[in-house]
This record gives structure tokens, sequence and C-alpha cells, in this order.
């Protein structure tokens, strides 16, 4: 029934992120685009593991809580678990650029004194 | 409309008709290849004592790329400190 | 940014050891439950941000001096490239697992289904998650710390 | 097994594990002071560096070396594919990280003298570890998510390396613009990741190169992860950060950044040569009976970006007073050189009469990358010496520092003739070769890069003329020479690339040619992983 609606959510949030990069003028808006861009493609690394199972859909594979019928036929009633812990990782590196960009953006609020790009790039120039 | 933004619009219009190209073609729900995961599900627990699947990716079977994960965040909060090491009382 | 007032503070005295248990107990069980070193950390990072916006960041900044901080995250990683040297050492290679069944803590083979004697399972993991739980407690409070104290002094208010 | 058996067999691991080991020690012993942090990090380089000796001599002597994390075996039992993270090194990986670690010895004892009297030095030296372990393990990795993350790790610690300088606004501005920039084109890569994770459920390199059937899905994550990997290398419509990034970081640190942008041309060059290389043949359309191959398509693509890469970096390298800037374009036009090599290679793989010129076009790439990488860092140590005896980086305010600076003018003048490949030294030999090579596929090609490294030559003379030589300037006459460390640091990459100039076939031989032969034929790499299945 649901097709594939996560990916064109992926898409959606990617090009969400990716109109506010290239077109915002606000810095803190283009650190904004990018996180978003960043989760777009962390949610398209999760659906990509996604395996349908029965009539309610694939079951975590965590072996401390899974239903018993579950666990009996074992690989195929369980989500790919690899997507996730790469999906880990990616949030981890998210909050890590995010952090660098946001203690830029003070500096240059605290040097410039604005914080539209274009008039930085302009003080910039001359 | 400055070049700048022509040519980002250009830019955002070719990634947007690649990205929705892709999302159309996917089919959700039933991955094509599935044998490393599989392996992973079945040998958790003999192997490697855990009953969760993902945290013997994250800590063993990939146990490297949390390492590098853990310099990130050690790189990203050694930055964070040289770049305020001017904030002084 | 300035103290909240003497209700907020005391009701962030009140959640705070809540708070804290819960994030340790999702690093403790990282291996039996969802979660781990980094959801464990970022949770008791949360409350002790919680904490640092209930006191204001100019007292908290004198109470807790960032550098005791950053030795606790050098400590938090050495334990766990330490644990990683280990394997090197004891289990011949970089990054083995040398405390599943042959180890002499946490080497129980774990039965499926949630068993209260499961906690004493899955070999190296637990060190890992423990060492990782550390390094994001102390790395996440200290780049809040640091951009909240910067953000009250003079002169970043142009 | 005796000690060196053991590390030798150990060695690709440590040499990754030995500076993150010291990068989360040093915050530690920086405590004590400031002589025993800087004998520390001495030391673990030298330990690295012997370890990338060791490891050097053994991929030469007994081929490609896979490291297995955490298991003994690549594939684990009853399995095609294989489930742990692997690092894999042959030829070309050797050749990368023996670049790496002579960058970051110089950097190193460049920065002890360079940066003495700055605050925040512990915490640079821990970052600098940082960008130096992480550039080893996107050369060493076989595995595609785990060369992500360690281009992530280079990203951040390049970023806060750029803005050491926090009082000087622009140097902020540039690191800004650096990290939006690459974390965009990560972000980019790690979307063709998870593309080819989802068609072929494997992350490892070798598996991925053996199963790619060159799907649609393939050529969406090839084009991304090109992008991705040509932003970060410093390709033309993507270069804007290079210049800023370079021109306003530290000295010590721009050489750790070439080496960096060098990995990501490497990882390039791994990804549409290894990963896609079985499907480099096939036919995409025809036109009349000539069939048009991927390999055509994509060469004559890197070979347009080339062309306008050298002039748009030389005819800027021109226009530029600020002397770090200028370098910084010419190194852009040095990168658009490597891609010339690349691309030619790339439109001769499959027609039998140009082979021959296609392999010599890919040694000479090849060759020029350490080329390359040795010339502009030495005229970007010369650049931060001027910098920290005269305080000053526009040119049009120098003049005459040769009176007082001897040794600084002799390192630049070596550097001016190296760069812009005259006979003596090294950069002529390896610029020989892509003359020669690439004149066969397509004369307009070789005609326009001779120019450019002609004019590349007036630009510099320029400097020589402008900075050193002319009138005694007043304000400069009690310059004295760079302390010892730094000329010490220059001198070592002037003997270097004296030597590769005057006895270039010794390092085409034994070092670029095995290289290149990895490179081409991904056969070996393939098999020692899945064991002969491929």
């Amino acid at each position: 029934m649901i097709y594939n609606l996560p990916f064109i959510a992926v898409v959606a949030m990617i090009l969400i992120g990716l109109y506010a990069v290239l077109f915002k003028r606000n810095l803190v808006k283009m650190v904004i685009g990018i996180s978003i861009i960043e989760s777009g493609v962390n949610l398209f690394l999760i659906t990509l593991g996604y395996r349908w199972w029965g009539e309610n859909g694939g079951v975590a594979p965590i072996f401390t809580s899974a239903p018993s019928e579950a666990v009996k036929n074992a690989p195929e009633s369980m989500v790919l678990p690899v997507p996730q812990a790469l999906t880990l990782t990616s949030i981890v590196i998210g909050v890590a650029v995010l952090a660098l960009m946001l203690s830029l953006v003070m500096h240059l609020y605290k040097h410039y004194g604005t914080l539209d790009i274009i008039k930085i790039r302009r003080m910039n120039e001359e | 409309m400055s070049i700048r933004t022509i040519v980002a619009i250009v830019f955002f219009s070719i990634l947007a008709v690649f990205f929705v190209f892709t999302a159309l073609m996917l089919s959700f729900g039933e991955p094509k290849k599935t044998d490393m995961d599989d392996y992973i599900i079945m040998h958790t627990q003999n192997e490697t004592g855990t009953n969760s699947g993902v945290t013997t990716i994250v800590f063993d079977y990939r146990g490297f790329d949390t390492l590098g994960e853990a310099t990130i965040l050690f790189a990203a909060v050694s930055g964070v400190i040289m770049i305020f090491r001017r904030v002084k009382k | 940014m300035s103290e909240m007032s003497k209700i907020v503070r005391t009701l962030s005295n009140i959640l705070f050891p809540f708070i804290m248990i819960f994030g340790l107990y999702v690093i403790a069980h990282g291996h039996l439950t969802p979660g781990g070193g980094f959801q464990g950390g970022a949770v008791v990072a949360s409350g002790c941000i919680m904490l640092l916006v209930a006191y204001g960041s100019t007292w908290v900044f004198e109470k807790i001096k960032t550098s005791r901080l950053s030795v606790f995250e050098s400590l938090g990683a050495l334990g766990f490239i330490g644990t990683a040297f280990f394997g090197l050492v004891f289990g011949g290679w970089f990054f083995n697992n040398f405390l599943v069944r042959n180890g002499i803590i946490f080497n129980i083979v774990p039965k499926t289904g949630s068993t209260l004697a499961n906690f004493n399972t899955a070999g190296v993991l637990p060190l890992m998650n423990f060492s990782v739980g550390v390094k994001v407690i102390a790395g996440l409070f200290v780049i809040v710390l640091v951009m909240g104290y910067a953000s009250s002094l003079k002169e970043w208010k142009q | 097994m005796n000690w060196f058996e053991l590390l030798t067999l150990h060695s690709p691991a440590l040499i990754v594990a030995v500076p993150l080991l010291a990068a989360f020690l040093t915050p530690l012993i920086s405590k004590i002071n400031d002589i025993v942090r800087n004998l520390f990090v001495l030391i673990m380089l030298s330990i690295t560096g012997l370890l990338v000796a060791i490891l050097g001599y053994d991929v030469f002597t007994n081929g490609i070396r896979v490291y297995v994390f955490g298991g003994g075996v690549p594939l684990p039992s009853g399995m095609t594919l294989p489930v742990r993270i692997m690092f894999e090194v042959d030829a070309m990986s050797i050749f990368m990280i023996i670049i790496t670690i002579v960058l970051a010895f110089i950097s190193i004892i460049y920065s002890l003298s360079y940066l003495k009297n700055q605050d925040g030095l512990d915490k640079y030296y821990t970052i600098v570890l940082l960008l130096i372990a992480s550039v080893f393990g996107m050369e060493l990795t076989g595995d595609l998510f785990n060369f992500f993350v360690f281009l992530e790790i280079s990203c951040i610690t390049s970023c806060a390396l750029i803005a050491f300088y926090i009082h000087k606004k622009e140097s902020i501005l540039a690191a800004f613009n650096y990290i939006v920039i690459s974390s965009i084109g990560a972000l980019f890569i790690l979307f063709a990741i998870a593309l080819l994770y989802g068609q072929y459920n494997a992350l490892n390199m070798a598996t991925l190169a053996s199963s790619i059937e060159f799907t649609f899905f393939d050529k969406i994550a090839l084009v991304l992860l090109i992008t991705g990997l040509a932003m970060k290398a410093g390709l033309v419509p993507m270069h804007m950060w290079l210049p800023d990034a370079y021109g306003r970081a530290p000295a010590s640190v721009t050489i750790i950044l070439i080496g960096a942008t060098m990995a990501s041309f490497y990882a390039l060059l791994r990804v549409s040569f290894t990963i896609y290389g079985n499907s480099l043949a096939v036919e995409l359309n025809k036109v009349g009976n000539s069939s048009i191959k991927l390999n055509m398509i994509l060469g004559t693509f890197v070979l347009v970006l080339a062309i306008i890469t050298i002039i748009v970096g030389v005819l800027m390298a021109l226009k530029q007073s600020n002397l770090k800037k200028m370098i910084a374009f010419a190194a852009i036009a040095e990168i658009g050189y490597m891609f010339l090599a690349v691309g030619s290679w790339l439109v001769a793989l499959n027609d039998p009469n140009l082979a021959v010129a296609g392999f010599n076009a890919l040694k000479g790439g090849i060759f020029h990358i350490i080329n390359d990488v040795l010339d502009i860092g030495l005229l970007f140590l010369v650049a931060g010496a001027i910098y920290y005896a005269t305080k000053e980086t526009s040119l049009n305010m120098m003049g005459g520092l040769a009176r007082n600076m001897k040794y600084t003018t002799v390192f630049f003048i070596i550097g001016l003739l190296a760069v812009s490949g005259m006979p003596p030294m090294n950069g002529f030999a390896s610029k020989l070769l892509i003359y020669e090579s690439t004149y066969l596929i397509n004369p307009i090609l070789a005609i326009v890069a001779v120019l450019c490294s002609i004019l590349l030559l007036a630009v510099f003379v320029k400097v020589l003329h402008s900075a050193f030589l002319g009138p005694e300037i007043p304000d400069f006459k009690d310059v004295k020479e760079v302390p010892k460390s730094m000329l010490a640091a220059m001198g070592v990459i002037a003997c270097v690339i004296i030597i590769f100039g005057l006895f270039p076939d010794m390092i085409v031989n034994n070092l670029v040619q095995p290289a290149a032969e990895a490179l081409a034929n991904n056969s070996n790499y393939i098999t020692s992983v899945l064991g002969g299945g491929a």
C-alpha cells in the first residue's frame, strides 16, 4: 500500500535542505538546511534496511524482546541491522558537524556583526 | 537574478531530477540481497554474546567505524574548545 | 544565559537524578536492549544541560573547569581504544572480542528472551559501552557549556 | 612468530591506531609542559613512520595485504561475502601513505617553531594528529563506509585547523565555506554508498567491484561519488573553497591539507578504477559503427574539466596579490594536470594502439602527485617563512627580502623551478611523461598544458622579483632569517625535489610502476579478498 512513500519523503527532505543551503542568505538557516539534508540521508539509510514479513511488518533484530514466532523463522522476520548501525554513526557525524558550524557562525557574528552571507562576502572583499 | 542564483537553480534542478528518479525506481520493503545481514542476525548470540543485533555490529562486527565515530566526537569537541580558547573571565 | 527562577532550579534538582538513572541504565544495558554508549550518554548529557540552563552558564563555568571535563573525555576515549588494543594483545586481532566464553567477566553467552542473568554477557561490549558513554557525556556537556558561556560575555552582544 | 612478523602482520591497523592513541593522550601529556608534548608527538610520529616503512617493504615484496578487524580470515565460514571491516593495502595505497607520512613529519617539524608563541597549542597538536590518522585511514581502508567516516574526520579536523587564527575574520569565513561545501559533498557520497548497499548488500570495496553490473542506480551512485570526491579534490566548478582554505590556514596546516586533498584524489581513482573497473567497458550507446563506452564518456568529461582547471588555476594565479592565495591557485592548476593524466588514460583504455600512451599518462599522473605535493608544499613553507619574518602577506608591500633571508630565497627558486616543470627539478620529469602521452591522444591537450606551465613560470618569476629582489624596504631592514627547524623542513623538501629531479627513473620504476599496475587492473584486488572467486 505504501509503495515507496518513505523514499519520496527522503527526496523531499534532501531537496528542502538543499534549497535552504543554496538560496537562503541567513547563516543559521544554511546550517539548519544542512542538518535537514543530514536527517534525509539518515532516513534513506534506515528505509533501505526494512524487510516486510507476515501481516504487520518486520521485527527489530533484538532477541530479548522479540516475539517467539519471529525468533523461530529468524532471518526473514527481522529487519536488517547494518543500516541502523550506519545511521548511528551518521547521526553522531551530524552532531559533530553541527557543533562546529554553529561555533563558527557565532564567531562570524562577533567579527562581522551580521548573519547575512552576502553582506559578509561584500565586507570581506574590500 | 545574479549569475550565482542562476547557477544555483540549474544545479538544484539537475540534482532534483536525479533524486526523484531514484526515489520512484527503488522498491520499499523487499531488499534484493540480504545474506550479510542474515549472517549477522543468526550469529550474534554465539559469536559475540549479545542479544541485540544492532549493538554487535556497532561494537564488534564493524567496531572500527565506532572508533572513527568516537574520534569524530573527540575532534569536534577539541575543535570547538580550540575555537573558543580566547574566552576567559 | 543568566540564572532561572527558584522554582525552575528546585524542579531541575528533583528531575536530574531520574534522568541520570535512566541514562546510565541505557548505557549499562547497551548489549541487551536497544541503546548503548552514544544514546545513554546523550540522555545524561541532556540532564546536565538542563542543570546548566537552570543555573545559568556563568555560575556553572566557575564551578566546573572545562579542562577537567576534557580530561574525562580523553579518559573515555583512551578506555575505548585501550579495549581495542587489549583485543590485539589477548585476542590476536585488533578489535577482537576476547572476553566472550574465555574471559573472567562478561563471558556468558545469553539465551533468547529477557532473563535477569543476561547482564554478565557480551564480552568486550559493556566495557566499550561504558567508555563511550563517559566520553559522550563529557564531550556534549563541554560543547554546550563553552558555547553558553561565550554567548553570555559582553563582547558577543554587539 | 617473532616480533618483526607480528609487527608486519598488524601494521595496517597500527598505522591508524597509533596516531589516534597519540591524539587521545596529547591533552593529558600537555598538562606537564610543552617540550614533553612536542617530544611525545614526534616519537609517536616516528613509530608510525617505522610502521609505514615495514608495511611498504612487506607489500612491495609479497603483494596485497588484507587485515580483518576483529577476526582472522576475510570470509567467515560458509559465506561468500565478507562481513567485517577490512583494510586492503596495495601498491597504490603504499605510495599515498609514504606521501602522507613525509608531509606529516615536515609539518610537525615546521610547526615546532612556526607556531611557538601561539596559545591553544595542545588542542592544535591533538587535531593535527587526528587529521594525519584520518588521512591514513582514507588511504588504507578497503571498506566504503569506513572511508566515509575517515573522510568526515578529515573534513572536521581540517575545518577546525583552518580556523586556527580566530582573531582573523577571513580565516573563520574560509573555515565556514570549507565545512559547508565538504559536508554537502560528504552527504552526497553517503547517499551513493547507501544506494550501493541497497543494491548489493555489501560495503566492502572488493565485493562491490566483483558484483557490480552497472544498473540504473549504479550510474547515479557513480555520478554522486565522482561529484562528491571531485568537490573534495578541488576540480573546477567546486574549487572555490580551496584558495581561501589554503590561503588563510597556517602554513604547517596547509601542508597536511594538501595531503588530505591528494587522499580524496586517490579515493576518486580507487572508486572509478577498482569499484567500477569491470564496468568501464560497458557500452552505453552507439554512434555510427563505433560504440561509445563508459570510459570514453568519463574520460572526455574528466579531460574537459582538467583543461578548464588548469586554465582557471593559472589565470587566477596571475591576478592575485596575496602570496598564499597565488600558490593555492597554482595548486589547483597542478591538480588539473593530474586529472589530465587520468582522463587521457581513461580515454585510451580500450583501443589497442593507444594503450601504451595511456599507461604512460597514468604513470605520469601518479608520479605527478608526489612531485606536486613536494613543490606546492615547499612554496607554502616559504610563504609561511616570509609571514613569520615580516608578518606581511600581500606582495606589493614586500621587497628586497633576499638581502637578509638568503636560504629562504634559494628554497623559493628551487620551488619556483619545480612547480613550473623546469628540467633539473622533479616537476619536469612527471610533466614530460604527461605531455608525451597526452600529445598522442589529443595534441590540443598537450599544447594547452605546456602553455599554462610556462604561464605558471611567469607568475612565480613576478613573485620572485617583487618579494625577494627589488629595492630595500626601510621597515624590513632588521628582518632576520627564520629559525633552524623551519629551514630544516624546507631543506629536506628541497633535497628530495632535486633527487627526484636528477634520478626520476629510480622512483618511477620501483614506486610508481607497481602503483600504476595495482590501479590499472583490479583483478588481484578482488581475488585477495574473495579468494579466487571473481
